[in-house]
């Protein structure tokens, strides 16, 4: 059985899909953005994943380590990547959750998206 | 033939008119007669750089310019073959006399309909000089999009929605011909050009291929060429532009899309290849229904000018019938019809126009006794209706002498019955018109001293020379080039030479 | 090999550069900001131009970042297409820049104008960068960057429908990005390369049909929201309508472009030689979404009645014009569509900064406020119906050329069907573009709706407006200059 | 119905997922094409190549410089963003932190973190002048910092921690990591080689080794500094309230 083999993998898929999951279904913004973490730590993992090796080492050449049985360090420096990025996103949308309950007075993904719109023509001059 | 010739003029001659534009926007608020009249001298140069190529026309020269390529077989080439030169010298013409009429008819935002009419001008004149589909498809387009201002040019509900319909038509119509083209382009090899035999063959495609694009095309143009179901805003658009603007719908840019026709019968699939495909009884067909049934439509029509766009329908079709006949007579007059009809329709919208102006009068039922008022108006009206029924000496005549001929010729004598038939329906909606002008003034009687008379026939209270002119000039042509019309630069000496190469 | 080898890095890098020194003259002299922050852009186009010629129609420019060669270091690729859509990059957005000083003047707050110019140096670069790049992990970074600042910009007024707007991006786009994350960790684990060119030679030879089929619908759906291809195009509208104008021009003009570029470049130098197999079937799927989208978009942008909103819909309809030349899968139609990219970019942006200067001048926003525009605001009025004419297709603008190789393309390829709702596309923009230059050239405004005399928007926010319109004049006419190199490449890429 | 909709096609995106690992390459297996491909000359060769003995560092830093310049700038740019949305203090003017927290911070917690900041200010130094012999390296370390003025801020309060690290040291260091790259990518143009060529092949040989490991603690020591800045002005940022206060004088 591959699957029960490659279980890591297994593991980051079924979170990536309830991050996802989380993101579309909650109502909550913040939630909304915890699924969203979720899901990229979902990848994260499955990255490190892809460079284990069977018995492998830390990739760092001291004291004659054989590079045959080291990890495959790819992957954990594009998840250094992949880790800002997400970082950065989260930020970003962490403060415009802050202005969004500022200006609006709620977290509810709905209540946000159904409250009118000003009159089409002031929104352009506001701020 | 000999071989082409590279020349400049082609171009020259397409960007004159946009002196008149540049006129327009140096001065746009002051020095109004002087714009005018600058724009007036636009048009007059254009026709008379068109007219310096007459003689090289006539010994066979093909002038011609590239104006830009996009790879090797697509490519913005302007050429001037004899039928192309042929409409444009029509077209020049009739431009050069609707600009002299318009400086005094029109009547507000002056600015806006030169510099239209100068875009049309030099856009239609790029149609008539294309030297492939696609150059032609380009400046078809832009023809279309330029001549909209001129039929909303009232501003009036009417013209609005008249305007509407036509951009609606127009751009349904435009999509096709897109369609066409990149289909012609795809089966055709590549061939965009204008072959002295046609360009397409059944080598390259299959039977189906071509009868789309022929089909596809002559919907296309059929829209501008308003062939019968096509026909919808012709109607509408003719009554609301302003006078001269509707004799340059009827005269030049409904002949745009029978001139593309010509130029997909003749020189894109070829005479040959339209016999193989047997498509010529369709469009005969078609152009029958168009000319018989406008003609029945007109007949109840009581706007003069919409009267006169049935009109315009049907006669329009004279072309495409006479095409349809693939025989050399039939041909001949039914290319040449394009001139003959633009001299006599462009003098009846003209008239109307000189109507509209001096008595604020559009239904004909309210004309009694105009005859008396508008004199020589008038007489050139009637000049001209009664060439639109055929009668000797006049273009009329010439266009059915020819057709009739060729139907003869072509073995089926039943187009003469439709062009009989025709041509009383022409005189049954055209006669009352210049018998209630001139015989009816019941309805126009005055009370004076007790006495009740009719108006006197009163000369000199015509209107301006601009607008009087003109239509002196074009009733006067429709009776000289129907009696000579050999003189270099008149029809007959330039379609010949077209129609003899195809027609051995 | 002389020193125009390194130009394509300094186009990327000059503008990153230039944002993150641009904060200290913001706190030196802020007034300077916006024109100190054309320096680098300039400086990116002027390279951009100088490269011009060096790369031939079939060849590429390859430079080896940090001297490592391609599947141990990261590559860029420059081929003659990207070279071509670094260059509409660089011209769209230093003209939007032009534009933007004016307009950011009025519309966002003081202490958020230099990160404003801040973000749209790196957006700009970021593009750039995106558009070159030969390594697919390295197109994540940097659609990252260019995801990032397009959010931002989105909220830059800071008023709650524009933070709302850009936070519904959010919602969409970061999803996107992981999945584009996902499929890229897929490719990895198959091939153990990131390179593109290696990649495509791996991939060829792998055996792992399953994972690249999906991590190949991953991609389509990664990138599809950031182009907003039909079915995930919800973001659009509303972010494309609420950013200010010069944003909604980049968004519009540029980045729904360079994103749907990514991916035809990913279906055709990563998914190359096996693409009748692999990618057909979802490239099938792709081209009946594109399909739906020129419908539904065009059907939409009729339905609007905010000018703006209006211009966002017919980007999705666009966005399928531009699919759809890729779907056909012939030289003709990738060429259409590549073209499609410039005179829609140019059109679009165009659009979008004429329906700026309304609300920079009148703040009128509805399509019924500009009855009677013409009488006032001429320039701004005209330069709209050309760029209309383009986003129609009417000869002779550029928007003509790339739908005659658009629909070629698709008639070579036998779909016909697909021509047709090109088509259909093209009247549905007829009517929609229409509507608005009727009602600016051809109804009476309302009374006091405008002033009497000509008073149009300032040069600096005409000049990018006339620049914009005539130059999808120039490439409609002049299409021969690019249109032949184009379909070299374009066939060398199939 | 929507929720039932969306837990459907999330199933299904789970079973395509579950589908595709089940045919994936068995993980952790030497074979693997992750394993053989491009890897082996990163381990073999990195330390001769790059001089870094953290093959993660040379990949980071060279093979993939560009990608990490990418990187930074990411994080520079989502500073640039956190800012054009919630906007900045102004200069000179320091905004005051509102504790709305119920029990205030103790003597002990104060005075614990007092104690234990700069320690961890220490170690994410050492995190950072170590990434290229050991695991660490100018992210960690920037984290590592940010965490720290984290602590500090929630603590001591936003006026106590801006003191410490006021505008005019933030702000131009947030852009120190671009621009460290930016520096040593010019710097390779200069030694004859491509952009972020640290072994510069116009010089004889080749750049000494020690100067080529300088020039990567150059770059981690601009990416620990940036990334330190930039995640603390987002904090800053964030807990900013509306209302300004002027600095006890």
């Amino acid at each position: 059985m591959r699957l029960l083999h490659n279980y890591h993998y297994a593991a980051a898929m079924l979170l990536f899909c309830l991050g996802l999951h989380t993101v579309i279904v909650r109502r909550n913004i913040i939630k909304k953005l915890i699924g969203l973490n979720i899901m990229e730590t979902s990848v994260f993992f499955f990255y490190i994943s892809l460079g284990y090796l069977e018995g492998g080492i830390a990739p760092i050449r001291t004291g004659g380590a054989d590079p045959a049985r080291m990890v495959n360090p790819i992957p954990q420096a594009l998840i250094l990547t992949g880790i800002v990025v997400a970082v950065s996103v989260t930020a970003l949308a962490l403060s415009m959750v802050i202005l969004l309950y500022r200006q609006y007075g709620t977290l509810d993904v709905d209540r946000l998206m159904r409250e009118e719109e000003p009159e089409a023509g002031e929104s352009g001059k506001e701020g | 033939m000999q071989e082409s010739t590279f020349s400049a003029v082609p171009l020259v001659a397409v960007l004159l008119p946009w002196v008149s534009l540049l006129a327009i926007l140096a001065f746009p608020k002051r020095a109004e007669k002087l714009r005018l009249w600058l724009c007036f001298l636009g048009s007059l140069a254009t026709f008379g750089v068109v007219l310096s190529m007459l003689p090289g026309i006539l010994d066979g020269n093909i002038y011609t310019i590239k104006l830009a390529s996009v790879v090797e077989n697509l490519e913005m080439r302007l050429t001037v073959d004899t039928l192309g030169y042929y409409f444009g010298l029509v077209l020049t013409f009739l431009w050069l006399l609707a600009t002299v009429y318009s400086i005094s008819y029109i009547d507000h935002k002056h600015n806006r309909f030169f510099a239209f009419m100068a875009l049309c001008e030099s856009f239609i004149l790029g149609c008539a000089f294309s030297a492939n589909m696609f150059t032609y498809f380009i400046f078809y387009e832009m023809m279309t999009f330029g001549s909209y201002p001129l039929i909303i040019h009232e501003e009036t509900t009417m013209a609005r929605r008249a305007g509407y319909k036509y951009l609606v038509y127009a751009i349904a119509a435009g999509t096709v011909l897109f369609f066409a083209i990149v289909a012609h382009y795809f089966w055709g090899n590549g061939q965009l050009g204008f072959g002295r035999y046609g360009v397409l063959s059944l080598e390259f495609a299959s039977r189906a291929a071509l009868l789309t694009v022929f089909f596809t095309y002559l919907a296309g143009f059929g829209v501008k060429a308003a062939i019968m179901p096509l026909h919808g805003w012709v109607p509408d658009a003719h009554p609301a532009a302003p006078s001269p603007a509707s004799a340059l719908l009827s005269g030049v840019i409904l002949k745009a899309g029978a001139f593309g026709i010509i130029r997909v019968c003749f020189n894109v699939f070829g005479v040959d290849l339209m016999r193989e495909l047997k498509v010529y009884p369709v469009v005969a067909v078609l152009a029958c229904i168009t000319i018989v049934v406008a003609s029945v439509f007109a007949l109840t029509q009581d706007n003069l000018k919409r009267r006169l766009a049935y009109s315009s329908i049907g006669q329009v079709s004279y072309i495409i019938l006479g095409l349809a006949m693939l025989a050399h007579d039939g041909a001949l007059g039914g290319v040449m019809h394009l001139a003959h009809h633009a001299l006599m329709k462009g003098c009846l919208f003209l008239c109307a126009g000189v109507i509209l102006v001096k008595t604020g009068k559009k239904n004909i039922s309210e004309m009694a006794g105009i005859g008396y008022q508008l004199p020589i108006t008038m007489i050139c009206f009637s000049v001209c209706a009664l060439a639109m029924m055929g009668t000797p000496p006049s273009v009329g005549f010439v266009t059915k002498w020819l057709l009739g001929s060729g139907s003869l010729e072509a073995g089926l004598p039943v187009y003469i019955v439709v062009l009989l038939a025709s041509a009383l329906l022409n005189a049954a909606y055209f006669l009352p018109i210049v018998y209630i002008a001139f015989f009816r003034w019941e309805g126009d009687e005055v009370e004076e001293h007790g006495e009740r008379h009719h108006p006197k026939l009163v000369f000199g209270k015509e209107a301006d020379h601009e607008l009087v002119v003109p239509v002196v000039i074009l009733a006067a042509l429709v009776i000289i080039v129907g009696i000579w019309s050999n003189v270099p630069g008149f029809p007959y000496s330039l379609v010949s030479k077209v129609v003899n190469v195809i027609f051995p | 090999m002389g020193a125009w080898r390194h130009f394509p890095i300094f186009m990327i890098t000059v503008p990153l550069l230039g944002a993150v020194l641009l904060p200290f003259l913001g706190y030196v002299r802020e007034k300077w900001v916006p024109y100190a922050s054309l320096l680098p852009l300039g400086t990116s186009a002027l390279l951009g131009v100088l490269l011009i010629g060096r790369i031939p129609s079939g060849g590429y420019l390859s430079y080896h970042m940090g001297g490592w060669e391609p599947p141990f270091g990261i590559e860029i690729r420059l081929d003659y297409v990207g070279l071509f859509l670094m260059l509409v990059v660089c011209g769209i957005t230093t003209l939007a820049l032009v534009y933007s000083r004016r307009y950011i003047e009025k519309e966002v707050s003081g202490g958020r104008r230099t990160a404003y110019y801040v973000l749209y140096l790196l957006m700009s670069g970021a593009m750039l960068g995106f558009v070159a790049t030969g390594d697919i992990f390295n197109l994540f970074v940097f659609m990252e960057i260019l995801a990032l600042s397009s959010y931002a910009l989105v909220a830059i007024t800071g008023n709650r429908n524009a933070v709302r707007a850009a936070f519904k991006y959010i919602l969409m786009g970061a999803p996107s990005s992981i999945m584009v994350l996902l499929a890229i960790g897929f490719l990895y684990s198959v091939t153990g390369t990131l390179n593109m060119v290696d990649l495509a030679g791996r991939i060829a030879e792998s055996g792992f049909t399953e994972v690249l089929i999906v991590s190949y619908i991953l991609l389509v759906v990664g990138f599809g929201v950031k182009a907003a291809l039909f079915p995930l195009h919800m973001w659009l509208p509303d972010a494309h309508s609420i950013a200010p104008s010069p944003i909604s021009a980049l968004l519009s003009g540029l980045l729904v472009e360079v994103c749907a570029f990514a991916l035809v470049r990913i279906t055709l130098s990563v998914f190359t030689m096996r693409a009748s197999d692999l990618v057909m079937g979802t490239a099938d799927a792709v081209g009946v979404a594109a399909a739906a989208a020129v419908l539904y978009g065009g059907i939409m942008a009729i339905l609007q009645k905010d000018l703006k909103m209006m211009i966002a819909y017919s980007t999705v309809s666009h966005i399928g014009y531009i699919f759809l030349g890729l779907t056909a899968f012939t030289a003709e139609g990738l060429t259409g569509a590549m073209y499609h990219m410039l005179d829609h970019g140019l059109a679009k942006a165009c659009l979008f900064l004429c329906a700026g200067n309304f609300i920079y001048l009148k703040g009128y926003r509805r399509i019924e406020d500009l009855k009677g525009a013409w009488g006032q605001m001429p320039w701004t009025c005209f330069a709209f119906a050309l760029a209309s004419l383009s986003v129609i297709g009417i000869p002779p603008t550029a928007g003509f050329i790339s739908k005659w190789y658009l629909i070629l393309g698709n008639v070579e390829g036998g779909k016909w069907l697909y021509a047709a709702v090109l088509l259909a596309g093209s009247i549905l923009a007829a009517v929609y573009c229409l509507r608005v230059i009727y009602y600016m050239f051809f109804q009476a405004g309302k009374e006091g709706a405008w002033e009497e005399y000509w008073h149009d928007a300032p040069p600096a926010m005409l000049l990018p407006v006339w620049v914009l319109s005539l130059a999808t004049l120039f490439f409609g006419v002049f299409s021969f200059l690019i249109i032949p190199s184009l379909l070299k490449a374009a066939a060398y890429l199939l | 119905m929507k929720k039932v909709a969306a837990l459907l096609f999330i199933s299904a995106l789970a079973v395509l997922l579950l589908y595709v690992v089940a045919s994936m390459p068995p993980m952790g297996d030497p074979d693997n094409p992750t394993a053989t491909h491009v890897i082996p000359r990163y381990l073999e060769r990195a330390e001769e190549e790059t001089h870094t003995v953290n093959v993660v560092t040379g990949v980071i830093l060279n093979y993939r410089g560009y990608d990490t310049m990418g990187e930074v700038t990411v994080i520079f740019c989502a500073l640039a963003a956190v800012l054009a949305v919630l906007g900045r203090e102004r200069r000179g003017v320091i905004h005051g932190f509102v504790d709305r927290s119920e029990v205030p911070a103790s003597v002990i917690v104060k005075t614990m973190v007092r104690f234990m900041v700069p320690f961890i200010i220490l170690f994410s130094v050492y995190t950072i002048l170590h990434g290229e012999t050991s695991p660490g390296g100018g992210f960690q370390g920037g984290a590592v910092i940010g965490g720290s003025m984290i602590i500090f801020t929630t603590i001591f309060g936003l006026y106590e921690s801006s003191r410490r690290i006021p505008l005019k040291v933030r702000a131009p260091l947030e852009g120190a990591a671009v621009m460290g790259f930016f520096l040593v990518g010019s710097l390779g143009l200069v030694g004859g080689g491509n952009f972020l060529t640290y072994a510069w092949p116009r010089v004889a040989q080749g750049l000494h080794p020690s100067l080529v490991v300088w020039l990567t603690v150059l770059v981690e020591v601009g990416i620990g500094l940036g990334g330190a800045m930039v995640l603390t002005s987002i904090l800053f940022a964030m807990i900013r309230e509306e209302e300004e206060i002027a600095p006890a004088s």
